[in-house]
């Protein structure tokens, strides 16, 4: 059933640059594979990621090769969730079990114990778990760059107000580690700029409403307020609804992430600035050819899959929002 | 060592808008049986509310055996070796009979809770009682009456040295108060001293050593009960003269308004048939367990009868809920009051205007200034004791209680009203009045089915006494000058 | 509400307000925010008054929806969810079947009413516990936004309607705040004046004798939950009106506070007291306190603690007068 | 239990499963994991019961701690933040203080108690609504799990407890659901033999009769109340020492499932009744729930859905049942 239903997910939310996308030259050994994929939270952003992964197997599909995947996640992200159900997968025989890893140390223990009892673990899409981080994962297909994306978006946003003046953050989720990521991306590139002032950080949960709450009152404490820095899919939302609100769009630069059909909108309205979309249809295309390998118990290597792949960031400005926009969500208008 | 066993001195009690006691000293001497009465309000409870700990005076000092003692909470009452059985019905309905009886001091073998003695006991209580019931039960499956003894065989387990009963009678029958009267006696030979509250005052003189009597929240006399007559304690308690109940003759209609047909309900009662007719006050006799609320309440469309019919005005009738009754023209007075009678919450002149809001409606707007004036209008004819109708029920006396839901039906205006116990609780002035207002309406046309445990009330209020034993019919009577209590149980248990 | 009948002069009222709990939590409110606007200098500015009048509409809105059902000695668990289906199929309507949006909002607020029905049909027919019911309705309304949105927003609501959400009254008072008083004054002109409201607290202070008395009192369950349902969907389009969007995560949030707006205004949980207006102030107060945080530039981290603290603080203060007044 | 307790009898015991909440319940439990079993030949296996009996455990713990309070007719709206603070408090004195892991647990558990007894003292002394302590301090206390670790997990719980959390008897029973099982059987010996005990039941189920014959009941309720509090963290350590780490968000969605399955095990929301092997199947169902719909790989989006309508049926099948014995 679950298959189904991720197929129709994905009709909305089309990849970036990757329509043309094929599958690499591997052969797989075997006409029939059963993956597990469990990711954080039912979530926009993950559809995307399904998308990539149903194409791919409708890809080997054509070859002949028939792929059966759960991919399922809680409505709420929860670490302990993740741990019952990497438990419960382990008890059903799957080729592959992937998991986009809620919370390092407290996932990472189970991840070893089911590799100890002959599974074969992968993590996938949004949030690893390393060698460092003393997990035996076999592989990694996702974004690994989190810092990065912070930073980047945050030299843009210094760009853009002329490297001076007062700017504020939203951070998501606190102790999510992709979110904490980039607010130490966004820290570090700021504190390059003695004339900029990080006024304020302030975690929103993930609230559309509570960083329209925050940032009013950013609006209001800072009457020189120059930028604020966004760093999940639902935070440039509130932030840009706030900032319109009080009839400061264009006075205020703001930053974000991801691909949130609202957030294109401001983007291309000029409200945002930036977005960093990442390559997630990729993400879960490149997920399915790992899988395969890894089921056929191929190890990691420069000739086989790379042990932890680099996925790509784009950073999107407003003259490429509304093509984003028509390719994206082609139902919208 | 003082005279008295326990002594209270110069009490005060305030609520908002009223002062419950004034200055009041009550004393109780070893080994005694005190009686406590007087009017609706008078502060009889609230004396021994704040005796138990239940409630806290603002001034007033209390000594036992001589020595002051603060009594903060019931259990240090209890330490004290001071238990009461309150007014209003107060148990666990979830729990047993038997846990009930024994919820202060629980049976133990070893530390540990024993239920099969704890049953046992309870059983060997309940049959000093002439209880028949299953221990085992729990409390929310018997009936109010039953639940009343159940509160006062709790009193023989306290094992406390002072038993205060308030209003211990107020739904027994003949029978039961004599298995009650005979335990208080029991309890007096063995040393313990005993309050008793009480709106009867035959059992006043029958039971007690001494009376205190209160008015208005003031002590007016403290004596030696056979120093006073009742007309005397009446006038003390009233600070007037109060005509006795005189058995009137009434000259009633023939046209029938209201038949039974062989109602049954299985397990309540059965085959039950009877004619009332306009304007007739019908009387409806029987001990405790008769079937005489469950009978009630199901021609009331509370519960389904199972066989049988009914007929209102010649027409047969199927009461699905309160809604037809009403819709027919028929009001009931319930047997428990707080939990089925009144909203504890809301004032006097919403619980008399509950089910006739929509007559002072207009276009869905209720017209409060009309509903406050005809509650004042109950109030001054029942002469219900509150400062004003938007009082909270809640904070009035509890026969103050009852007059204001008897008040909700005189307003109401219905052709047949069923009064359950209907002076439960009421002193003997308000229950004169709640006669004479009972004669009003049925002189009015209103026929008025009058269910009471008291046979003196039915002798002298009825036109005619339907009895009924354990679900059965049993007879029916014309109450003349002479008759007494003791020919009704007759027919109920031939 | 109740406890101002019995005084109409105007000292009558101020009396009023300092012997309830209502009153006090009011007072709380108000010196609360002006000693943040005394250290930030920002609390009443025209500009943050209006913005903080129209986010804690949203808060009391629902407060209303759920103090309906508490007077009822009810709880409804599901009023976040009706919120979010009904906000899903107004949007829906407008941007997938291009209704009229007007006609959307009464149809999506229709919806709103069904499902509180769909409570209540549970609740008075099965007899069963309101809060097990509006758990299981609640999670199967959520679902359903899930199914058939795949958490995907809705986007392009037109501006003829998003006005509603977003424009102010003469440019000072936020229309959500508008409809928040007006439903306010509707609501409790209903429970103070007519049958129906009178008998809400009939039935939630004693449901036996409230059937006694030839009240239908399902009758009057069922739709109490069926207003609940309503009223919440009016939060939640209103919702939708004022993101210009509707996100599959409208309203999560809104059953504790809904809660916590009516038993901060005196509202009782065991049913049969308490009314809107202090509804209205338990809502003010805790959108008080999140406003006052966002403008202290409290870090994240304190945040849960200064709103614990402080509404644990307003009920005791309130404890304290009552035990003083010897309630 | 307290209806088992007039049949004696093999044939009393089935026909007390037959006519309470709590046996419904269980058969709708039985017959779900049946169906699945047969769809999936995958429930019934002795790795997948073992996970069963493990995850279940936790949710079953903490009914235990909310059923307690919901027998006073209170709610605990604490149970897990407690459980998530107390298990910080763990971790920390061991991974940061190096404090030997037994005492560790002792201390936290204490710790538990201690929150519970501040919730008591707000309720007992102030006369406060439980609903609106707890939401309160349960903010302070989730508040200072973010204040204390800024949100930072604690890794390195050593290996010698955390057995405890993801061992074995005998490699079949997992140790919580043994931990489960000895306080299921504790707290129904203590719930039906002792005075405390039964005092809990006539304070829940009439507090001014049981105040009149000598029951102290606030010193009842603040036990209940600490109580409350030692069971979450014993919840909480549990989970750090399954997870072998302390995450700030431990526990946090454990409040609604734990009254949930109370209420599903027959435990009246309004005092006085019910008790621990009702929590049990209450929290078996719920697990049950979960479980199958990961077993059956059912598609995220429909799981709320599903949980919502499985809870109606399972009380709705108890209601038409009740109703048809006429009670
Ligand atoms: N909790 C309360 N709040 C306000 N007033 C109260 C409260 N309790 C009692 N009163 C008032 O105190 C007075 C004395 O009441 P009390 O219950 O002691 O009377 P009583 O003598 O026991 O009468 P009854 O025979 O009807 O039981 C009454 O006027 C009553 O209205
Ligand atoms: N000895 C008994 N033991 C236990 N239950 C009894 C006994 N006698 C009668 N009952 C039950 O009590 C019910 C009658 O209750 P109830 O006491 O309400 O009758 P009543 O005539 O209205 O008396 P009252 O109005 O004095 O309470 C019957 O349904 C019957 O099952
Ligand atoms: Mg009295
Ligand atoms: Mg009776």
């Amino acid at each position: 059933a679950e298959t189904e239903e991720t197929v129709d997910t994905a009709e909305a939310a089309e990849p970036s640059e990757s329509e043309d996308l094929v599958l690499g030259d591997y052969k797989p050994q075997k006409t029939e594979y059963n993956f597990y994929f469990t990711y954080k939270l039912v979530h926009a952003w993950w559809d995307a990621v399904g998308l990539g992964l149903e194409d791919a197997v409708q890809q080997y599909k054509d070859q002949g090769i028939d792929i059966k995947y759960e991919y399922v996640a809680p409505v709420a992200p929860d670490a302990i969730d993740q741990v019952n159900r990497l438990e419960e997968a382990a008890g059903r025989n799957f080729d592959v079990i992937g998991v986009d890893v809620n919370d390092i140390d407290i996932v990472t223990p189970t991840i070893n114990n089911l590799i100890d009892q002959g599974h074969k673990i992968m993590t996938f899409s949004s949030s690893d778990a390393t060698k460092e981080d003393g997990c035996e994962r076999i592989a990694y297909v996702g974004n690994t760059h989190n810092y990065q994306d912070g930073y980047d978006l945050a030299e843009i946003l210094a760009e853009k107000i002329g490297k001076k003046g007062q700017v504020a953050a939203l951070g998501g989720t606190i102790g999510a580690p992709c979110h904490e990521d980039r607010i130490k991306g966004f820290e570090d590139c700021m504190a390059q700029y003695p004339d900029i002032e990080v006024v304020e950080i302030q975690y929103d949960n993930d609230s559309v409403e509570q960083a329209l709450t925050y940032t009013e009152g950013f609006l209001q404490k800072y009457p020189d307020l120059k930028g604020i820095f966004c760093n999940n899919m639902s935070n440039p939302i509130g932030a840009a609804q706030a900032v319109v609100d009080a009839g400061k769009d264009g006075d205020i630069t703001l930053v974000g992430m991801d691909h949130d059909l609202r957030a294109l909108e401001y983007l291309r309205d000029g409200t945002i600035s930036a977005l960093g979309v990442q390559d997630c249809y990729k993400m879960g295309f490149d997920t399915i050819q790992v899988a395969i390998m890894i089921a056929d118990g191929l190890e990691p290597g420069d000739d086989t899959y790379p042990e932890q792949t680099e996925e790509q960031t784009t950073i999107v400005y407003p003259e490429d929002a509304q093509a984003m926009i028509d390719k994206l969500y082609p139902d919208s208008k | 060592m003082s005279e008295y066993l326990l002594e209270m001195k110069q009490i005060v009690k305030k609520f908002p808008g009223t002062l419950a006691l004034n200055h009041v000293d009550f004393n109780l001497k070893s080994g005694e049986v005190m009686a406590l009465i007087g009017e609706n309000g008078a502060g009889k409870s609230t004396l021994m509310n704040v005796l138990m700990g239940v409630l806290k005076p603002e001034e007033g000092e209390v000594y036992l055996q001589g020595t002051k003692i603060e009594i903060k909470s019931p259990y240090e009452a209890l330490q004290h070796g001071i238990g009461m059985v309150p007014q209003e019905l107060n148990l666990v309905t979830e729990l047993s009979i038997a846990e009930n009886i024994y919820l202060g001091c629980h049976q133990k073998t070893n530390g540990i809770f024993d239920w099969k003695k704890t049953a046992q006991n309870a059983q060997v209580i309940l049959k000093k009682l002439k209880v028949d019931i299953d221990p085992r039960e729990k409390v929310k499956n018997i009936t109010a009456a039953f639940q009343e003894l159940v509160s006062i065989a709790r009193t023989l387990v306290f094992g406390s040295n002072i038993i205060i009963l308030d209003e211990p009678t107020a739904s027994l029958t003949i029978q039961e108060k004599d298995h009650l009267f005979e335990v208080v006696r029991m309890l007096k030979s063995e040393g313990k001293t005993i309050v008793i509250i009480t709106h009867h005052l035959d059992e006043v003189k029958e039971l007690s050593d001494r009376v205190t009597i209160m008015r208005d929240g003031t002590l007016v006399k403290v004596c030696q009960t056979d120093e006073v007559t009742t007309d005397e304690m009446i006038f003390y308690m009233a600070n007037q003269k109060v005509e006795k109940n005189k058995i009137i003759k009434r000259n009633v209609s023939d046209e029938i308004v209201l038949e039974a047909r062989g109602l049954t309900r299985k397990g309540e009662f059965e085959d039950v048939s009877f004619q009332v007719r306009k304007g007739e006050i019908f009387g409806v006799a029987g001990l405790v367990g008769a079937g005489r609320t469950e009978l009630f309440s199901c021609i009331y469309g509370l519960t389904k009868s199972h066989s049988g019919s009914l007929y209102l005005n010649g027409k047969e009738v199927v009461m699905k809920s309160p809604v037809d009754a009403i819709a027919n023209g028929i009001g009931l007075v319930p047997e428990e009051r707080r939990k089925q009678g009144m909203f504890a919450l809301l004032s006097i002149y919403e619980n008399v205007m509950m089910p006739s809001y929509h007559t002072i409606s207009s276009k869905g707007v209720i017209n409060f200034d009309e509903a406050k004036k005809r509650t004042n209008r109950q109030i001054d004819a029942m002469r219900i004791k509150t400062p004003s109708c938007n009082t909270q029920i809640k904070n009035l006396s509890g026969g103050n209680q009852q007059k204001v839901i008897l008040g909700r039906w005189m307003e109401k205006n219905v052709d047949i009203l069923i009064l359950d116990e209907p002076t439960r609780g009421i002193d003997v002035r308000a229950k004169g009045e709640i006669y004479r207002l009972i004669r009003e309406m049925a002189d009015n046309g209103v026929t008025v089915i009058v269910i009471s445990s008291e046979m003196d009330e039915l002798i002298s209020v009825s036109d005619r006494i339907m009895v009924m034993h354990e679900g059965l019919v049993k007879g029916f009577m014309e109450p003349s000058e002479d008759m007494v209590g003791e020919e009704i149980l007759k027919v109920a248990l031939k | 509400m109740e406890n101002t009948k019995k005084n109409t002069g105007a000292s009558g009222v101020l009396k009023s307000i300092l012997t309830s709990t209502a009153g006090m939590v009011f007072i709380v409110t108000v010196v609360i925010t002006l000693i943040v606007h005394l250290i930030t200098r920002n609390f009443y500015t025209a500009y943050n008054i209006g913005t903080f009048m129209r986010s804690s509409s949203f808060t009391i809105l629902i407060g209303f929806a759920q103090t309906l059902v508490l007077l009822l000695g009810g709880i409804d668990l599901s009023v976040a969810s009706m919120a979010g289906l009904s906000s899903m199929i107004f949007a829906m309507l407008v941007t997938l079947a291009g209704i009229n949006p007007f006609l959307a909002i009464i149809i999506s607020v229709a919806a709103g009413f069904v499902m509180g029905a769909i409570n209540g049909i549970f609740i008075c027919a099965l007899k069963l516990t309101p809060f097990i019911v509006t758990l299981g309705t609640s999670a199967i309304y959520k679902g359903i936004i899930y199914v058939a949105t795949k958490g995907i927003p809705l986007t392009g609501i037109p501006k003829e309607v998003t006005v509603i959400g977003q424009g102010s009254l003469f440019g000072v008072i936020p229309y959500p705040f508008v409809i928040m008083a007006v439903v306010a004054v509707i609501l409790s002109l209903v429970l103070r004046f007519t049958s129906f409201g009178r008998h809400i607290y009939a039935v939630g202070g004693n449901e036996t004798a409230s059937r006694i008395v030839g009240i239908r009192a399902d009758r009057v369950k069922m739709l109490v939950y069926s207003l609940t349902g309503m009223l919440s969907a009016m939060a939640g389009v209103l919702m939708v009106l004022r993101l210009g969007a509707s996100q599959v995560n409208i309203g999560e949030d809104w059953v504790m506070p809904s809660i916590t707006a009516g038993v901060l205004g005196g509202t009782a949980m065991d049913g049969g007291s308490g009314g809107m207006v202090g509804t209205i102030v338990g809502g003010l107060l805790m959108s008080a306190i999140s406003f006052s945080i966002s403008l202290m530039g409290i870090s994240s981290y304190w945040n849960e603690i200064i709103t614990g603290a402080v509404v644990l603080i307003a009920v005791s203060l309130d404890a304290i007068r009552r035990m003083k007044q010897g309630k």
